[in-house]
């Protein structure tokens, strides 16, 4: 069978779905992290599949951009977490529970 | 001369007051009396120039406010609210020189007062039902910063909070019956006079009339302290510093009836018709209930404060009844009981202050000790319990007589009854207070001296004047009682369910 | 018959999920370290999918900047910091049941959603190169370009505020 | 095409770069002028944008960058947010590590929000929302030295982008289905698009997104932590500028994009509505921080912000402006208080508010000014819009019983918000001894920005026409294309 | 003009007014302003205060007098003027002042009586620390009593009722500090109020069946259509008369005129002999004209149908009569025995009425008010005598060293008895014997024989244990007369006692009901006997009776024989039957017990279990909720996602 656009979107789908859950059921920012990557990651397969599929390459451009923000959110946010953990000496997210209810 | 003076002279005298340095207690003092006198004076040229006899608006003033949304800034004074200006102008200079005690941040005090003032007469005055809510609202921040730093009793942190979220919650679903009625009605705005003109020619139709009206009766009604929703009114007064408690239980209490009667006699007539019998039984709820509990206090505040619920009964009742003469009465009953709640709540101040305890038990011979305050405070639980010669008993009984052609024998009777209630505590509480052998333990508090005395003998003259003289109100009120509650309610139901003294009443061929 | 490219589809995702599965739920390992190594193969086998669209471009750039790149950042903390396995604190199956079952649902979802997604164009004729890419990018796309531009400022001013040493 | 347009956007980022910079050249003593310079190019970029010279209307870079009544009306209340915050950041600009760069990420958040109020398509806005995101990660965890802004920063990280995460395939799904990102060229399609599951998805997970900067319920974990762990600026901003950029944002993807699909989802946002105020006031009432409070309170506003989208009207919209405008306002002044206050006492504990009536009347009157306006109270900003938001919900009331429900709802949100307020009053006023009654210092660029806060504050309540006007007026541009309907319109059918 | 300042402008103007409305009305606002500057200050001067007093309810009397004369010269018809107090919709109020025979003839009792009492009181309270306000009060009383009077109408005859209970509730308690004194006041005003809540829900009724409240307008409306209020008619009737059943204390709310013996002697006098209780009798008569229209029932009551609401006046009025005399038998306080004598002469008066004889009622009305004056007088200057002793059986011998009060008090006894042919009681309780046959109810005729009987058994019985035999205690034997201001008094109202009884009252009072009433040719003195002697003998037979058994058991006697043959009874009498006990038992604690029972639902269920409640739980719900933000990111993160899939489930169903 030949993939179509929904086969290259339901991996997609399945992508995303996967690093969902990761961030749910991680417990070290640092994985928790790199499922929000997945998460990403699965978007810009969608995108590229859709930029096939329609005959647009928008889509494709969508992907540098994201690629770009991911990169600058990543750039942050491993600096937030080293810093964090300089702090607490802990990258867990059951140490990370001083502000609560 | 004129309405927009009358409203802003509170605010300017508060204003005034901010300027003045901390420390300047006397000035303080002096402005804030100043103010409310002039207030004071010229809501009484504002009455004595009202021309009686007109059903129209008078000293109307407008301006645009917030075109886009249809409001307007909008004063005019009618016989509906002529009376309660003068009154709330009374009671506020009362209050102001019963405050004499207020030790501790006075500049705040009279500045909150002011604010007050203000916004009990902006209430009155304000023809733009949004305005009407807006200056009632005012209100609230000052009561509950009043009766939180300078209220008394134990009690007072959970009265503060009582009071201030059960009239918020009020008037917040009052306020929703209030835009249901701007959407309803479709006249985009919620000025009165051109929301009468506009439902006049495009009457509401029965469902939305059925849907807006409970609203407006819980809500406002909560403010007034409408049986089952009384419960925040009498230990609110009796934490409340005097002045607030006068303030609140004369004057602004009486915002939320006198919504009700600027909107659902005039505007909602079927539905008031129809939701006739549960009114009148909730208003016997406050009557009796109400005047029962008082019979049990024995705190001199709790029982002024339960039997100022009794007496709102009244009011309900003579909405329940419509009608001119319905309406006519409860004009009267807020005015009267305006000035008689403002009295009693100044003079037990007085007495708790000079005695320092607020227990019946406790007391006893203070006419002896206490002559001017006790003969006054006699006067003040005497007229409470609808001693003609006093304001109070010309306004129930005109109730009684307007309840009398649409509702149940039983439910006058019942209403009736309630007087006797409130007669039986009444003399108690003189009973156990004034009269009896002087309690040798209390404090020997002082009588009032002689510019103390000019408060409650303010209140007490303007008591006996439209208890003597009713007509100088009544014929103010009339004419506009007529024009709100002008449209007949659909007529009584067939006389199979009626009591027989009913049928026996319409079908007098002498009715004139 | 299938065609080759076909069994390439199927291989690539075949291997971009198994690798994305175990990234983040790896039942043999919890060391941050394969987790980010499976994440490289991820986008490694992901790259391969971009291929098949012809996005040439970004499948360089995808395991230029990606693989390169960010996740060579990741290993860099990991390594930086000493993160060992996570702590064999006692796993909550109750909560990463429910999490999965919510995960499920969404999955599910999306899934019956996506199943009958539809291309609009009928011939793909478009190509991801670099030259193509550029033009659109520069042109109808400045201005979110331009954004990116001061996001990255933001970052880099970040990431120096962030990590270095306190000072009062 | 006129780049003048974008002359603000460009101008605020020249200033942040030109802030950076400058702190190259200023000694390290002198650092405070650097907020002096931020705080009056932003005051002179406001005057400019709420001015007569701000720009004419028009679109940018194929429609992608829209200027218009909403945005001009969005523009002014971002820079007003920027310039109040610097003003507060001014004080304490020596125990600040970094004072220059925080000034100028301030500005290049308000950047960020400055397009999201300009994008008419879904990835300027994207990228908007991250400019403003990641440079909040970076604002929440800026008192290093204190453990709560850095486990604040680390949730609002990853709670933000996961719904980066799901906002990003929400655009992708809504890309792939409608093959444009354009909000014009999508409302021209959006009947045909209503039918396409795939469309609907990507809208919802776009949504989800924005519910997330607005922090409505079930996006609205990471408020109280964040806001409480954040230094009291940030959180300031954070409850002015980014919220109000997500409503702007939500308010154009809704109205200007799927305005026929917002309409079928309207029982949905109003059910969102009622449970986030319900949730934001009841988990507000036991708070002792006063910074969580605000948190809790600001998810509460969040709900009767949603209610006046549910409204699906022009005077819905309307109203949620003219709410967006007494709040930021009403906000402001109360941060600036609380910022004050917790420099003051290293606490936001309410004990440590206790008898700031007497410790600074200023502060005491700016505060309870705000919370009473929070709680919508005339005659304060918070209460006319609160009136017109019920207002719009009150005219589906009588024929839909959920508004009727909603309505009612409100009324009980408002109550049990009034206690928690009051409760903070109460501590400001009520105690009659206090063991500290150490008068306060309050430096001069507070009181500036308290001043304004509350003189707005206060104008608005008494005079709020001119508001109410602007708003009607960006509501009224929401929609250039298809009329909004007055009463939900059921235009989508499965 | 509105009437506030007309009342000011006609009480400004010369008093010799050619309009009798307009002397009315000066009559009416004299005592007024005595009381009202009193009130404003005068008081701290006791020789002012009595003066002004005194002053304005003298010149009431001579106006009254002045009033009075023309219609004793063959009458003139008043013109009522009316101020507007009230209009709204249907509802019209004025008050207005009816000048006819009726109203004058009592204007004469009222400011005749009142003056006395004051000057008499000038002396008997010398020295007490309340005498301004003493005066102020007795004032004020006489101005509602005089409203009451001149009332043309029900509602402000009800406003004047209230405020003669009020005035008469401040006169009572005048020694207010006395535990006893403040009670009994307390109990007055309220047993009154019991009876005022039937009367204006009788005045609503006659309102909105009539639509109007005027007396003439009433009756008018009533001519025209005597059907007019329906079913209610005798309801109506007995509504209103609930009113009198208060202000005269007739069973069963004749408990408080006992006790109200702790005010002031004089107070006794004026309020409780010849006012305040006879104003329920003249309300009775004023508005006679509602009880003549033909008795009707509702359905439920229909099993009454047959009885008006008379034919229970009368029976009421009957049974008060003689159960107070009864209860007057027993009792040893001087005070109490007149207050009962009071009750009893009152269900007498209100048979009358009920019999239809309200001029007879309005006859021993007049009477009555004399010589019951007369006897309240000389009964305080006996207790001023014996420093405050109120017990007979302390008193003794006092004929000779109390000569003129004896004398005096002998001759209002022989009143209060009905001595035939000298005093004026003869007649008019004879008047009403004559109605009560007339009316066609012998059984009522039987009972007023009886209680004929006992009022000189118990009368004599007071003389003879208090004025005649020896002294028995120190403070009689040490008695002495009392100051002329005190005995004068006594002397002016000796006379009318006697000599009332010759102005031919009777026919002046039945000319007003009865506008063809001609007089009886040959009445005179003896007419009583011509023209019915069957009432005449019997009453003359009872009196004889009675007087005899009085000498016979009392005579000589140092201690009261009849406890010891009567046992159980006489307790029951002198315990008044236990009817306060009763009330005190039951509706007492009722009401108490529902006073209790509302407290306890507006403590527990509405302050408590409502407020607190919905507040507590409120709390509570958000103290729960709360925990939801565990402050673990994987909690957040699952909530999220959780809430992604619900929301777009929730969306896309």
């Amino acid at each position: 069978m030949t993939p179509g656009l929904h086969h290259y979107l339901i991996v997609s789908a399945l992508l995303f779905s996967l690093g969902v859950f990761g961030v749910v059921s991680r417990r070290s920012l640092l994985v928790i992290y790199m499922s929000l990557e997945l998460m990403l990651n699965a978007a810009n397969l969608a995108l590229v599949a859709f930029s096939q599929f329609n005959n647009n390459l928008d889509g494709q451009v969508m992907v540098f951009f994201i690629i770009t923000v991911a990169a600058a959110e990543v750039a942050v946010g491993l600096a937030l977490i080293v810093a964090l953990y300089r702090k607490r000496r802990s990258a867990h997210v059951e140490d990370l529970t001083s502000l609560k209810y | 001369m004129s309405l927009s003076t009358l409203l802003l002279t509170p605010f300017v005298g508060a204003l005034l007051l901010l300027l003045v340095p901390g420390n300047y207690r006397v000035i303080h003092r002096f402005i804030a009396l100043v103010t409310t006198a002039v207030t004071a004076l010229e809501a009484l040229r504002l009455f004595a120039a009202f021309q009686p006899g007109i059903a129209g608006i008078q000293f109307e003033q407008s301006s645009a406010w917030v075109p886009a949304a249809g409001f307007s800034f909008h004063l005019g004074v009618d016989g509906l609210n002529i009376g309660l200006v003068l009154m709330a102008s009374l009671v506020a200079f009362a209050a102001t020189c019963v405050s004499w005690d207020i030790e501790r941040q006075p500049k705040l005090f009279y500045f909150l007062l002011l604010l007050m003032t203000g916004g009990a007469i902006g209430a009155f005055v304000s023809l733009d039902l949004f305005f009407l809510y807006f200056f009632n609202e005012l209100a609230l921040v000052p009561t509950f910063l009043m009766m939180g730093i300078w209220g008394r009793g134990e009690n007072r942190n959970y009265a503060t909070f009582q009071i201030t979220l059960y009239l918020t919650l009020g008037a917040l679903i009052g306020l929703s019956g209030l835009a249901l009625l701007y959407s309803q009605s479709g006249a985009n705005t919620l000025d009165w006079v051109v929301l009468k003109a506009w439902l006049a020619e495009n009457p509401l139709s029965a469902h939305s009339q059925r849907l807006i009206l409970p609203l407006l009766l819980i809500g406002f009604g909560t403010l007034v302290g409408l049986f089952p929703f009384h419960s925040w009114a009498a230990p609110g007064y009796a934490a409340a510093p005097t002045a607030t408690a006068m303030m609140h239980a004369g004057v602004l209490k009486k915002v939320g009836l006198y919504i009700l009667l600027r909107v659902a006699v005039p505007f909602l007539p079927e539905a008031l018709h129809h939701w006739m019998y549960p009114l009148a039984i909730l208003a016997l709820g406050n009557i009796l209930f109400c005047g029962w509990v008082a019979l049990r206090q024995r705190d001199v505040l709790l029982l002024l404060g339960n039997s100022s619920l009794a007496h709102m009964g009244f009011c309900f009742l003579g909405l329940a009844a419509s009608g001119v003469i319905g309406v006519t009465g409860v004009v009267l009953i807020m005015v009267a009981h305006g000035l008689l709640a403002a009295l009693s709540f100044g003079l037990a101040g007085h007495l708790v202050r000079a005695t320092g305890t607020a227990d019946i038990d406790r007391m006893g011979g203070l006419l002896k000790t206490m002559p001017f305050v006790g003969t006054a405070l006699i006067m003040a639980l005497l007229a409470g319990c609808g001693l003609p010669g006093f304001a109070n008993f010309p306004g129930e009984l005109t109730v009684m007589f307007g309840a009398w052609k649409t509702l149940p024998v039983f439910v006058i009777a019942a209403a009736w009854g309630g007087l006797l209630i409130g007669g039986v505590y009444m003399l108690r509480a003189i009973r156990d207070l004034l009269h009896g052998p002087v309690r040798a333990e209390l404090p020997q508090g002082d009588d009032a001296g002689c510019w103390r005395r000019v408060p409650f003998l303010t209140l007490l003259a303007a008591l006996i004047f439209f208890g003597v003289n009713p007509a100088s109100l009544v014929d103010r009120i009339t004419p506009a009682a007529a024009a709100v509650a002008g449209v007949p309610p659909v007529s009584a139901p067939t006389a199979g369910s009626e009591p027989a003294g009913h049928v026996a009443v319409t079908s007098s061929p002498n009715h004139r | 018959m299938p065609e080759f490219t076909d069994l390439l589809f199927y291989a690539f995702a075949g291997l971009t999920l198994l690798c994305g599965f175990l990234c983040v739920a790896n039942p043999l390992s919890r060391n941050p370290v394969t987790s980010a190594m499976f994440l490289v193969l991820t986008i490694i086998s992901m790259a391969g999918l971009f291929v098949l669209l012809h996005a040439f471009f970004l499948a360089a750039v995808q395991v230029l900047v990606y693989a390169g790149a960010v996740m060579v950042l990741f290993l860099f903390v990991i390594m930086l910091l000493n993160i060992k396995e996570e702590e064999r604190r006692k796993m909550n199956i109750a909560a990463v049941g429910v999490g999965a079952v919510a995960v499920a649902t969404l999955a599910g979802i999306l899934v019956r959603a996506l199943w009958h997604a539809t291309p609009l164009a009928t011939t793909a004729t478009v190509e991801g190169s670099t030259r193509t890419l550029g033009r659109i990018l520069f042109t109808r796309y400045l201005l979110p370009f331009e954004v990116l531009s001061v996001l990255l400022l933001v970052a880099m001013v970040g990431v120096i505020l962030l990590s270095r040493k306190e000072l009062k | 095409m006129n780049y003048s347009l974008l002359s603000l956007e460009i101008l605020v980022t020249l200033l942040g770069v030109a802030v950076l910079l400058g702190d190259l050249w200023i000694p390290s003593s002198a650092r405070r002028l650097l907020g002096y310079v931020a705080a009056t190019g932003i005051g002179i970029l406001l005057t400019y944008a709420v001015g007569t010279a701000a720009p004419p209307d028009g679109t940018a870079f194929g429609g992608m960058f829209v200027v218009d009544a909403l945005s001009n009306y969005f523009k002014g209340f971002f820079l007003l947010s920027a310039l109040v915050v610097v003003l507060l950041t001014i004080g304490s600009s020596e125990s600040i590590s970094g004072y220059a760069e925080y000034c100028a990420l301030i500005l290049f958040a308000t950047v960020g929000m400055l397009f999201a109020a300009s994008a008419n398509d879904f990835v300027l806005m994207f990228v908007a929302l991250e400019l403003i995101t990641v440079t909040f990660f970076i604002l929440v965890s800026y008192s290093r030295n204190r453990s709560g802004s850095l486990e604040a920063g680390v949730k609002y990280l990853i709670m933000g982008a996961l719904a980066s995460g799901f906002m990003v395939f929400g655009i992708a799904l809504i890309f792939g289905s409608a093959g444009t990102t354009q909000f014009y060229e999508i409302a021209a399609r959006q009947t045909e698009l209503g039918r396409s599951p795939v469309f609907l998805i990507g809208l919802l997970l776009t949504l989800v997104g924005l519910g997330f900067k607005i922090a409505a319920v079930p996006f609205q974990m990471w408020a109280p932590d964040v806001y409480q762990g954040a230094p009291a600026t940030t959180t300031a901003f954070l409850a002015t500028g980014s919220k109000a950029a997500g409503f702007a944002l939500l308010l154009r993807v809704a109205f200007s994009a799927v305005p026929d699909i917002t309409a079928h989802w309207s029982r949905l946002i109003l059910g969102l509505g009622v449970v986030t105020l319900l949730y934001g006031s009841l988990c507000a009432i036991p708070q002792r921080s006063v910074k969580r409070l605000m948190g809790y309170s600001s998810i509460a506003n969040a709900g009767y912000l949603l209610l006046g989208v549910a409204a699906v009207s022009l005077n819905g919209s309307t109203a949620v402006l003219t709410y967006l405008g007494g709040y930021i306002f009403t906000v402001l002044a109360g941060f600036a208080v609380i910022a004050v206050v917790t420099a003051q006492s290293n606490s936001d504990d309410v004990s440590a508010f206790a008898g700031l009536g007497q410790r600074s009347p200023l502060l005491a009157t700016g505060l309870t000014v705000s919370l009473v306006s929070l709680a919508g109270i005339p005659p304060l900003a918070g209460f006319f819009g609160k009136f017109l938001l019920l207002k719009s919900i009150a005219a589906h009331a009588g024929s839909e019983r959920l508004y009727l429900v909603a309505l009612l709802a409100a009324c009980v949100g408002v109550v049990i918000s009034l206690y928690y307020y009051f409760g903070v009053v109460r501590a400001m006023f009520w105690p009659r001894t206090v063991a500290d009654l150490t008068p306060i210092p309050v430096d001069g660029p507070t009181r500036l920005a308290l001043g304004i806060c509350l003189i707005g504050v206060l104008y608005l309540g008494v005079f709020p026409n001119a508001l109410v006007q602007g708003a009607k007026q960006a509501a009224a541009g929401l929609v250039p294309q298809t009329a909004i309907a007055a009463q939900p319109v059921h235009a989508v059918h499965h | 003009m509105d009437a506030h300042a007309a009342q000011h402008a006609l009480a400004a103007t010369p008093a010799f007014s050619s309009r009798p409305e307009d002397l009315a009305w000066f009559i009416l606002l004299l005592p007024l302003i005595a009381s009202a500057s009193i009130a404003a200050g005068v008081r701290r001067s006791t020789f002012l205060s009595a003066t002004l007093s005194i002053g304005a309810v003298v010149a009431a009397f001579v106006l009254s007098i002045a009033l009075f004369l023309p219609f004793g010269l063959g009458g003139y018809v008043a013109v009522p003027s009316t101020f507007s107090w009230i209009h709204a919709g249907d509802l019209n109020v004025d008050l207005g002042v009816a000048v006819d025979r009726l109203s004058v003839l009592m204007l004469l009792i009222v400011t005749g009586v009142s003056s006395l009492v004051q000057i008499y009181s000038t002396a008997y309270l010398k020295g007490d620390s309340g005498y301004g306000r003493y005066f102020g009060s007795i004032s004020l009383f006489t101005f509602a009593m005089l409203g009451i009077v001149l009332a043309d109408n029900l509602v402000m005859m009800f406003v004047f009722w209230e405020l003669v209970g009020v005035s008469s509730y401040l006169l009572i308690g005048f020694w207010f500090e006395k535990p006893s004194a403040a009670d009994a006041a307390k109990k007055a005003f309220l047993t009154n109020r019991l009876g005022d809540f039937g009367f204006l829900l009788g005045i609503l009724m006659v309102w909105s069946a009539t639509g109007s409240v005027q007396f003439a307008g009433i009756a008018n409306a009533l001519a025209l259509h005597p059907a007019a209020l329906g079913s209610l008619a005798s309801i109506a009737g007995l509504l209103i008369f609930c009113g009198a059943m208060g202000k005269s204390a007739q069973f069963p709310l004749h408990v408080w005129l006992p006790d109200a013996m702790e005010g002031p002697t004089p107070v006794s006098a004026l309020i409780h002999a010849a006012t305040m209780v006879a104003a329920g009798v003249y309300m009775l008569c004023r508005a006679y004209v509602i009880f003549q229209i033909p008795g009707a029932w509702p359905a439920p009551l229909g099993f009454l149908s047959g009885i008006s609401a008379l034919d229970i006046i009368a029976a009421i009025g009957g049974f008060t009569a003689l159960l107070a005399a009864l209860m007057a038998v027993q009792q040893d306080d001087i005070k109490r025995i007149l207050a009962y004598s009071t009750l009893s002469q009152l269900g007498y008066m209100v048979m009358a009425v009920g019999c239809g004889g309200p001029a007879a009622a309005m006859y021993h009305l007049t009477t009555h008010a004399g010589f019951k004056a007369l006897l309240f007088l000389g009964a305080g200057a006996v207790i001023h005598a014996c420093h405050h002793e109120q017990n007979i059986w302390r008193m003794g011998g006092l004929w000779r060293r109390l000569p003129v009060t004896f004398r005096t008090f002998a001759i209002g006894t022989a009143a209060l008895a009905g001595l035939p042919i000298l005093t004026s009681g003869f007649y008019s309780k004879d008047a009403i014997l004559v109605s009560a046959l007339d009316g066609g109810h012998p059984v009522l005729f039987g009972l007023g024989v009886l209680v004929a009987a006992f009022t000189p058994f118990y009368m004599l019985r007071l003389v003879i244990v208090a004025f005649f035999g020896p002294a028995r205690s120190d403070a009689a034997s040490h008695a002495h007369e009392a100051p002329a201001a005190m005995t004068w008094p006594l002397i002016a109202l000796a006379v009318p006692s006697v000599a009332v009884a010759w102005l031919g009252l009777g026919d002046f009072l039945s000319a007003h009901f009865d506008p063809h009433f001609h007089a009886h040719e040959g009445g005179g003195i003896f007419g009583p006997f011509n023209h019915a002697p069957l009432a005449a003998m019997f009453g003359t037979g009872a009196l004889l009776f009675g007087a005899t058994a009085a000498f016979g058991v009392y005579w000589g006697v140092a201690k009261d024989p009849l406890p010891a043959q009567l046992g159980c009874l006489s307790r029951a009498m002198r315990d008044r039957f236990y009817f306060d006990e009763l009330y005190e038992a039951v509706f007492v604690p009722l009401h108490d017990m529902i006073g209790r029972l509302c407290g306890a639902i507006d403590r527990w269920v509405f302050s408590g279990l409502i407020i607190r409640g919905v507040h507590g739980s409120v709390e509570l719900f958000g103290r729960g909720l709360r925990l939801v933000q565990t402050g673990n990111l994987q909690t957040y993160t699952f909530l999220f996602a959780a809430g992604v899939a619900v929301v777009v489930l929730l969306a896309t169903i």
